[in-house]
């Protein structure tokens, strides 16, 4: 169980895959205008990564190594296009949102990597765990962007007004400086939450080890 | 490396079934929801031709004139929707304007726009939009003094964009006008 | 041709691909620590990208539009653009070893990447012509190149500043684009 | 149905002309890497210290994997699992390698030590060493500003408050990096068989020496007379311990003679580790 | 060390050694700026005059944030405290002299705040900052805030006219109404060259006086904190360029005005030659100012913008390390035996 | 008018301490420390042993290596050590020790004389070398050593710059034996057939450029005023200020066919030629403003600072640095035990009243230093690249090995940065890592050599 906890919750923070793995930046830029833009894109990507990491944990015996990258590829570029599909067919307004970057998703390095990394030596429970925790925690960091961003750039947290009347919001945050400059604090923020932990980590270890 | 690995039948085979598979996943889900995105597509653009124009029953695509649709009412095209198109702060600006029969602005959408949140993207809201109901072209610039009632009032921090949609807004009108003149009405 | 010149200048530095429309970020960041590498990444992605749109182009308006399976065009020009990349780069290491040696590396990286994909996609979406579709190829990777040499030149001079721990590396190259970016905001309004 | 049929003629048709083209191609322009180097890479630790003797891990990693005579023991910090698990991968044989800790030969603390002169400039021991040796009388001991700290990967040494460096022996992985970056050399490494060393360094005369540093070592020579097994000798005015020699034996007769205490155990910790 | 270590240590006589030279210039980094900050107190003083208290409250503010944003970074990292060297100091006051006097205040604090912790102390501190720290604070206002940044004080224009008030800035007034418009609101061409040169006109707080910056950037270039040819060549292409590319076609523009409209003479003489920013080598400076000239008539001309220093600098800021990289001194004897 | 180099500084030079003060004999002091090491190349092996007698001039230092000058007793009387002493350029250093017995007895046949005019260029050589005179400017290379030049010189440069700060002894040299000067230069002429011969003397000096031109009336030698610009003196400077051609990078002043010395070192030429006088004293100036009074000695090698600088009356004020040579590029002792040698230009006592400075700040990159360093390098990227111990970038891409250390950059530097440690620490960096690699070279050589032979063995 302990295994399995630790497989879903690295994604978290220990490896977040925008914060500390630096992949799939785009979005995290691109798409946290907004919380509910940010959300919906966290999912999707989320929904793909599981679902892609299923796959390939399923079919990854019989793929041949010289085409294991297009196969993948192809493995994510159809639940992307089913992505799409169900998105243009029911939530017609979320797809125009997310724009060009939808499509995109399909080459968000997070998702061939994991699938490489992972889901290409693990069984399937596991490559979902595993799929399913760096979704969450994509989401996790697309959310905390798109709150800050909103917040302060448009006085809104999902659409609703936090401020009152009298505040006039920071442009800034919803455009592209503002989304580079707090992403590199956030960066700063999960390094040192992530020093502390190892160090805890560590102190705890040599005391065990002094115990013994 | 055996030759098997190597063998370039199986390797193509391998990525061809993969395509394989994922054609008829495709395949089947487009079979679903190709009919409801069409269906809601249309729906959608109705309903945005609608919210221009409320008191229209239905529209039908003027011939000759691409993406134009007459508004009409018991039999009569009482409004005609006509995109417009022009350069803003931020690049360009596609809008679908309504325009009466006797060439008033009733109201108008932006479709695209790349505008500065909070600066030129103001212009989708109604406080701006509300200012060119039942102007004609003659009227239809843009002004920075506040008691000019007549004109356009400038957004504040984006006059660029409040002039781009009034241009775009009045070249529809012009449109039109143009139109009617050559008797379009049939 | 004054169209073309518009076109070009706004892939390039007004509506700069990175700094302006967060496309191809993760090498932005990830190469742009070192100064040369960033040269050979820059010239990598123009030129595949430059040749991915031209065979997207093709299949896009000879095959998938004719067909009526435009929704198909994502899974098409990824599988497309992947193996383009994964071809010549076997090519290259093995036919120009010296070409290689300068960007071969950065190919593999540019297979799985937002603005190579990005940039047919959007070809297609604005339905350039394929004269078009190159100028804007061309411009966007050398936009994407400027910013990448400038971003390089950076984070080099900053590898001997006294950047506070935690903000060394991807945080403070972060900080870095940002500033990047407002200072690019001096072209906005230009086009 | 029609359009479902295309879907899947179009895809096929892509997927098979690539997958023919990739083969092809792969066929005419293969050449190999070997993904055992990244295994291998995964496995070391990552400090880049180069205490194998390559430049960082990756390079230790190809040239083990691709190496035969590269041995897959040379990660000082990764100890013996480290080099059991690269063994392991790469089918070779793993001698386990006698773990070592850094130790500072010198005693002479901020109290123990005379200055010379007071030192101004560059907070560097190897710079200040550039004026006549360093600011301290005795120019062989520690010069205190941490070249040494400054320079281990695993964050191991710290700058105690008598103006010394200080190992913590459950950090250092005996990289020796402080002992190659120490511009004094009096940093040396000491396995769990070398227990007793001389805390000094200094080639001055006894009288001399002692005049500089309290604690120095002064060439007297009762530790050698007094060691039973002969482990140790006088060079140069300071007493040099053999290890191969030494026996630790638990009356530590060197220990009690010495007049200013430069001999010492070094690592205490001994007993607990082996335990 | 404590105190009482110090006393010992020189009641010891012991010598102190240090590598060669033993000698030292007596200027110091924080002599330098606080003779820059002097340097800019003459039209500083001015604003105050012209436009009022809001702009005495604006440069408080602009440099108190400034300064204690520093001191609070420092003691919260740990570092030394250099907060009160003055260039904290600068960086505040060119911020607020570089935006609109009617600006609230509590903007100005943010723009303070951003410049001296994003700009300046994120990257390592004095001395390692890339962007001028008082640029990236205006720019970030001017994202955040672009309707407060581009409001200007009403004032009475200068032909005397009673209800002929008028809220732009004459820069602003060229971009949106053209050159006649602008003469006819100062009354003449001399009129408008004389209310420049004077600064009773319209524009952000600390631009206005043409003669007072002048005065204040002599004085830094008589002192040696500053190379003359920075600024004189930024200003030199400024007036090429505007000259050639006029309104109504070649060599139809005005240099005189656009030398002295906007912010250049306060870009060119004080945040052009802020030397952390810019290249090392004279000749590497002389690429920054063409540069920085050219883009600031390139984005006063063609641009979103009626003024162009602010981003013009910024962005020579970014290449500067390139330059400098391909701008080192000739090292003696290069090339072999030379006579 | 010459042209002047690029960069240089104008420090305050204090000259005016000493500047009046004639030179004066020294009386020598009870016991005379002589440093085995006293010049560039290897250190010489004493000659003698302890209660040995020696007398004035009598050889008791040498060495088998081809870059060394000889060493000579200062005084007569008797070896009573031989063992390591404080030194003022290396910590500490193997000394001969000698108890003088009052007497100052020359070794046998000394003074001799000569006329130089009919000795050989062989004759004048040997003379020279047998003196064990080195260059008296601070770099003390073997004279003999630089006058065989492998390369045509045709162009003699004196050097009477004097341009560190404070520094009057070739001042006071060339005011009052400017003839001898003048016998020593003409010794050169000869011996390296030159076709130009200039001494260059910076125009804040103009009694001694007076003083000079009298004393080279109806020679050919030229007297050149020179703008006063620290650091004029340096060779590479002068020979640009004076013929226009500029040393290569790495490079001698063989290199442009020219060939420096300091004045000193012609006088000591002359004594050597005409006298047969090995180097055993010198000029040198006792000065800094914590001097009662400031003097210029003639002062035997071996006399200890602070024997000197109690003949001057001791200090006035506890002086805060104790400088041998100038403030510029003179070495901080830590003791006043240090001993006068022959490279030894001034002794140097300053208050920290002009020493102290503020605490070493970030580079605000205001390029001063830039502009300063006269041999055209970055020094402010040397300190940076240095400090973060990427000394491989700073040899390769910013010229490390072309600094002199002349320190014009960091005495501008406003962040008071140590600009010249950084750079002393990277040099020495790269030599080291030079010297290793040297030696690892050798010794896979050797190993190869070795397994050749032993290949050749197994046939
Ligand atoms: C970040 C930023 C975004 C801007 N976005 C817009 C915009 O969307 N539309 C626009 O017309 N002007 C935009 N501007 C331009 C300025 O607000 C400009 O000063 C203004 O258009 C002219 O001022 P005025 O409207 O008060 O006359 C922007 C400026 C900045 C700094
Ligand atoms: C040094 C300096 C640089 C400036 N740079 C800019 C700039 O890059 N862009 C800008 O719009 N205003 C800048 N300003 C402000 C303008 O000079 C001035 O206020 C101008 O007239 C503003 O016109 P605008 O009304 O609409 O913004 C700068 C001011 C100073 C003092
Ligand atoms: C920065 C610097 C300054 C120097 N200043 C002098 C000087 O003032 N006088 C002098 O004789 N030599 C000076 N030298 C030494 C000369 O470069 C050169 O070594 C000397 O003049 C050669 O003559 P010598 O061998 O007779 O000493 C200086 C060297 C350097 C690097
Ligand atoms: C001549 C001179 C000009 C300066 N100009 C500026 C400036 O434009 N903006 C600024 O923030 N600081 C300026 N400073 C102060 C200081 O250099 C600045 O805060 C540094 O950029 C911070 O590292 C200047 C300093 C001097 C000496
Ligand atoms: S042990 Fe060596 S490196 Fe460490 S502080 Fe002492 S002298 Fe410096
Ligand atoms: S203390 Fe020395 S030997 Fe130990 S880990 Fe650190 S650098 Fe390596
Ligand atoms: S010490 Fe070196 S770097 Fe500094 S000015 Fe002199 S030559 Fe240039
Ligand atoms: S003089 Fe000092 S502060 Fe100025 S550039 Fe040189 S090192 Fe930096
Ligand atoms: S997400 Fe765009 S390049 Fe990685």
């Amino acid at each position: 169980m302990k295994e399995h906890w630790q497989i879903f919750s690295k994604g978290l923070i220990a490896e977040n895959p925008i914060f500390i793995l630096a992949l799939s930046l785009c979005p995290a830029l691109a798409v946290t205008t907004t919380v509910i833009n940010g959300l919906t894109m966290g999912l999707t990507v989320t929904f793909v990564i599981t679902t892609n990491n299923v796959v390939v944990s399923i079919v990854r015996k019989w793929v041949n190594p010289k085409v294991r990258v297009p196969v993948y590829i192809t493995s994510i570029a159809t639940i992307v296009t089913v992505a799409q599909l169900v998105l243009q067919a029911y939530f017609p307004v979320l797809y125009k949102a997310m724009g060009i970057y939808l499509a995109l998703v399909v080459v968000f390095a997070i998702i061939l990597a994991r699938a490489e990394v992972f889901a290409s030596k693990n069984g399937v429970w596991k490559s979902f765990l595993d799929g399913f925790g760096m979704g969450c925690g994509f989401t996790l960091a697309m959310l905390t962007i798109a709150v800050i961003r909103e917040l302060f750039g448009a006085g809104t947290i999902l659409g609703v007004p936090v401020f009152g009347e009298g505040y006039e919001p920071m442009l800034m945050m919803i455009l592209p400086p503002g989304a580079f400059i707090l992403i590199g604090y956030l960066v700063a923020a999960c390094k040192t939450w992530n020093a502390k932990q190892e160090e805890k980590a560590r102190l705890a270890e040599l005391k065990a080890g002094k115990e013994a | 490396m055996s030759s098997n690995e190597h063998s370039t039948f199986k390797i193509a085979f391998n990525l061809a079934a993969a395509c394989f598979i994922s054609g008829i996943v495709i395949g089947s889900v487009y079979f679903v929801t190709a009919p409801v995105a069409a269906q809601k597509a249309e729906e959608m653009k109705q309903e945005s031709m609608k919210a221009l124009v409320p008191e229209a029953e239905h529209f039908t695509e003027v011939a000759g004139h691409e993406g134009w649709f007459a508004a009409e009412k018991g039999g009569k095209a009482i409004a005609y929707i006509v995109p417009s198109e022009s350069k803003g702060y931020g690049g360009k600006i596609k809008m679908l304007v309504a325009v009466t029969a006797d060439s008033k602005v009733i109201d108008f959408s932006i479709l695209e726009h790349n505008e500065t949140p909070g600066l030129g993207d103001n212009a989708q809201k109604p406080e701006f939009r509300q200012m060119f109901a039942g102007k004609g072209a003659d009227k239809l610039t843009v002004t920075k003094d506040p008691a000019n009632k007549e004109n356009i009032q400038a957004m504040t921090g984006a006059t660029i964009s409040s002039r781009a949609v009034t241009k775009g807004v009045r070249e529809a009108v012009e449109a039109v006008a143009a139109y009617k003149a050559e008797g379009g009405a049939k | 041709m004054g169209e073309y010149l518009t076109l070009f200048i706004g892939a390039v530095v007004v509506n700069n691909f990175v700094l302006t429309k967060f496309l191809g970020l993760c090498i932005f960041f990830g190469i742009s620590k070192n100064l040369s590498a960033s040269v050979g990444m820059g010239m990598a992605v123009t030129s595949v990208m430059t040749m991915s749109s031209i065979l997207a182009w093709i299949v896009y308006f000879f095959v998938l539009e004719p067909l009526g399976l435009t929704f198909l065009t994502t899974i098409v020009f990824v599988v497309l653009t992947a193996s383009f990349v994964q071809l010549l780069e076997l090519v290259i290491k093995k036919q120009a070893p010296a070409l290689y040696n300068m960007w071969g590396i950065y190919l593999l990286l540019i297979a799985t990447n937002c603005i190579v994909l990005a940039v047919p996609l959007l070809n297609v979406e604005s339905n350039y012509s394929l004269l078009k579709s190159i100028v804007f190829a061309i411009g966007s990777g050398l936009g994407f190149a400027v910013a990448i040499i400038l971003m390089a030149s950076l984070r080099e001079k900053l590898v001997y500043a006294n950047v506070p721990k935690p903000l060394q590396g991807i945080g403070i190259a972060f900080i870095l684009a940002g500033m990047l970016s407002l200072a690019f905001l001096g072209f906005a309004g230009m086009l | 149905m029609e359009k479902a049929m295309m879907i899947i003629v179009v895809l096929v048709g892509v997927g098979l002309f690539f997958g023919i083209v990739l083969a092809l191609a792969d066929k005419k322009f293969y050449m190999a890497v070997n993904p055992l180097i990244n295994e291998v890479e995964e496995i070391l630790p990552k400090g880049q210290c180069g205490a194998c003797g390559f430049a960082g891990c990756a390079k230790y990693a190809e040239a083990v994997v691709e190496d035969p005579t590269v041995a897959p023991n040379l990660c000082v910090p990764g100890k013996a699992a480290v080099a059991a698990k690269v063994a392991e991968l790469t089918g070779k044989k793993a001698e386990v390698t006698e773990p070592k800790y850094a130790t500072l030969k010198c005693r002479g603390t901020k109290t123990a030590a005379a200055m010379a002169a007071h030192y101004e400039g560059v907070p560097d021991c190897a710079a200040a060493k550039l004026i006549q040796g360093g600011p301290k009388g005795c120019k062989f001991g520690c010069i205190g500003f941490g070249n040494c700290v400054k320079a281990c990967p695993f964050g191991a040494m710290s700058m105690g408050a008598d103006g010394l460096p200080v190992v913590d022996k459950d950090i250092c992985t005996g990289c020796g990096k402080c002992v190659a970056t120490c511009p004094q050399a009096i940093l040396t490494l000491k396995g769990f068989n070398d227990p007793v060393e001389v805390l000094c360094s200094s080639h001055d005369k006894g009288p001399a020496a002692k005049k500089l540093c309290k604690n120095a070592c002064i060439g007297c020579g009762l530790c050698m007379r007094n060691c039973t097994h002969g482990a140790i000798k006088i060079d140069n005015f300071v007493a040099v311990v053999d290890s191969s020699k030494c026996k630790d034996c638990s009356e530590a007769t060197c220990l009690a003679k010495c007049p200013t205490g430069a001999i010492q155990t070094v690592l205490s910790a001994k007993a607990a580790k082996t335990a | 060390m404590s105190e009482e270590a110090v006393k010992q240590e020189t009641a010891s006589s012991l010598f102190t050694v240090s590598v060669s030279p033993h000698i030292r210039d007596d200027e110091t980094i924080s002599h330098i700026m606080w003779q820059v900050n002097a340097a800019l107190l003459p039209a500083a003083l001015f604003a105050v005059w012209w436009f009022g208290i809001p702009a005495l409250v604006n440069m408080l503010v602009g440099v108190v944030f400034a300064v204690l944003g520093e001191y609070l970074w420092q003691k919260g990292m740990h570092q030394p405290i250099t907060a009160f060297d003055g260039s904290a100091c600068i960086t505040g006051l060119l911020l607020a002299m570089s935006m609109s006097p009617v600006l609230p205040p509590y903007m100005v604090a943010i723009g303070s705040l951003l410049a001296i912790v994003v700009a300046k102390q994120s990257m390592g501190g004095l001395g390692f900052n890339i962007f001028n720290p008082a640029h990236i604070g205006r720019a970030a206002l001017m994202v955040s805030w672009p309707v407060a940044m581009t409001t200007w004080t009403k004032m009475a224009d200068a032909s005397g006219g009673v209800d002929a008030m008028t809220s732009a800035t004459p820069l602003n007034i060229l971009k949106m109404q053209g050159y006649d418009a602008l003469i006819a609101t100062f009354g003449s061409q001399s009129d408008l060259y004389w209310n420049l040169f004077i600064g009773t006109r319209n524009g952000s707080l600390g631009e206005t006086s043409t003669l007072l910056l002048l005065l204040g950037g002599l004085y830094l270039i008589w002192k040696g904190y500053v190379n003359w040819q920075v600024p004189v060549t930024m200003i030199a292409t400024v007036a090429i360029l505007t000259w050639i590319f006029g309104p109504t076609g070649l060599f139809t523009g005005d240099p005189v005005f656009h030398v002295m409209a906007g912010g250049l003479m306060l870009g060119a003489f004080f945040m052009a030659t802020d030397m952390v920013t810019i290249p090392m080598t004279i000749k590497g400076q002389l690429i920054f100012a063409v540069g920085a000239g050219a883009l600031t008539v390139l984005i006063r001309l063609v641009g979103g913008y009626p003024e162009g220093v602010c981003y013009s600098l910024l962005l020579m800021n970014a290449v500067t390390p390139l330059i400098d990289r391909f701008c080192k001194p000739r090292i003696f004897g290069a090339g072999g035996a030379k006579s | 008018m010459f042209e002047s180099f690029l960069g240089g500084i104008h420090p305050k030079d204090g000259k005016e301490l000493a500047k009046d003060k004639p030179i004066e004999d020294m009386p020598v002091p009870q016991e005379l420390v002589v440093p085995m090491g006293q010049h560039i190349g290897a250190p010489c092996t004493p000659t003698v042993k302890v209660g040995d007698e020696v007398k004035r001039g009598q050889l008791i230092g040498t060495s088998p290596a081809f870059m060394h000058a000889d060493i000579h007793a200062p005084i007569s009387g008797k070896v009573v050590k031989i063992e390591p002493r404080p030194h003022s350029g290396m910590g500490s250093c193997m000394a001969v020790v000698i108890q003088n017995d009052g007497k100052d007895e020359w070794a046998d046949g000394l003074p001799l004389t000569r006329n130089w005019q009919t000795m050989g260029s062989e004759e004048i050589l040997a003379a020279i070398q047998s003196a064990g005179i080195v260059g008296m400017g601070g770099a003390t290379f073997p004279a003999h050593i630089k006058l065989k030049p492998s390369k045509p010189v045709d162009i003699l440069v004196l050097n009477g710059a004097e341009c560190e700060p404070y520094l009057t002894a070739d001042y006071r040299l060339m005011l009052e034996y400017g003839a001898k000067i003048i016998t020593g230069t003409q010794i050169l002429q000869k011996l390296l057939g030159v076709k130009r011969t200039v001494i260059g003397i910076e125009d804040n000096k103009p009694e001694a450029i007076k003083a000079m031109e009298q004393a080279a009336q109806g020679t050919n030698i030229e007297v050149a005023a020179l703008k006063t610009k620290y650091p004029q003196g340096a060779e590479k400077m002068l020979i640009k200020v004076i013929s226009g051609r500029e040393v290569p990078m790495g490079g001698l002043p063989m290199d442009v066919g020219a060939v420096v010395q300091n004045v000193g070192t012609v006088a000591a030429i002359a004594d050597a030629v005409e006298h047969g006088l090995p180097l055993t004293e010198r000029i040198t100036t006792v000065t800094g403003d914590a001097i009662k009074e400031p003097k210029n000695l003639r002062i035997r090698i071996g006399t200890s600072y602070q024997a000197a600088i109690d003949y001057c009356g001791g200090f006035k004020q506890q002086p805060k640095k104790l400088i041998a040579g100038g403030p510029m590029m003179g070495m901080a002792q830590a003791t006043a035990e240090v001993p006068v040698m022959k490279g030894s230009s001034g002794i140097l006592a300053l208050t920290a009243e002009k020493v102290d400075h503020g605490p070493e700040m970030n580079c605000i990159r205001c390029g001063k230093c830039v502009k300063a360093c006269p041999m055209g390098l970055v020094p402010s990227m040397l300190a940076i690249l240095s400090e973060r111990q990427a000394y491989e970038v700073c040899r390769d891409e910013y010229g490390l090995m072309n600094c002199v250390e002349c320190g014009c950059c960091t005495f501008v530097c406003p962040a008071k940065r140590n600009i010249v440690q950084y750079i002393k620490n990277a040099k020495g960096f790269i030599r080291a890592e030079q010297m290793k690699a040297k030696a690892a070279a050798e010794a896979k050589k050797k190993a190869q050599e070795a397994a050749e032979a032993k290949k050749e063995a197994e046939k």
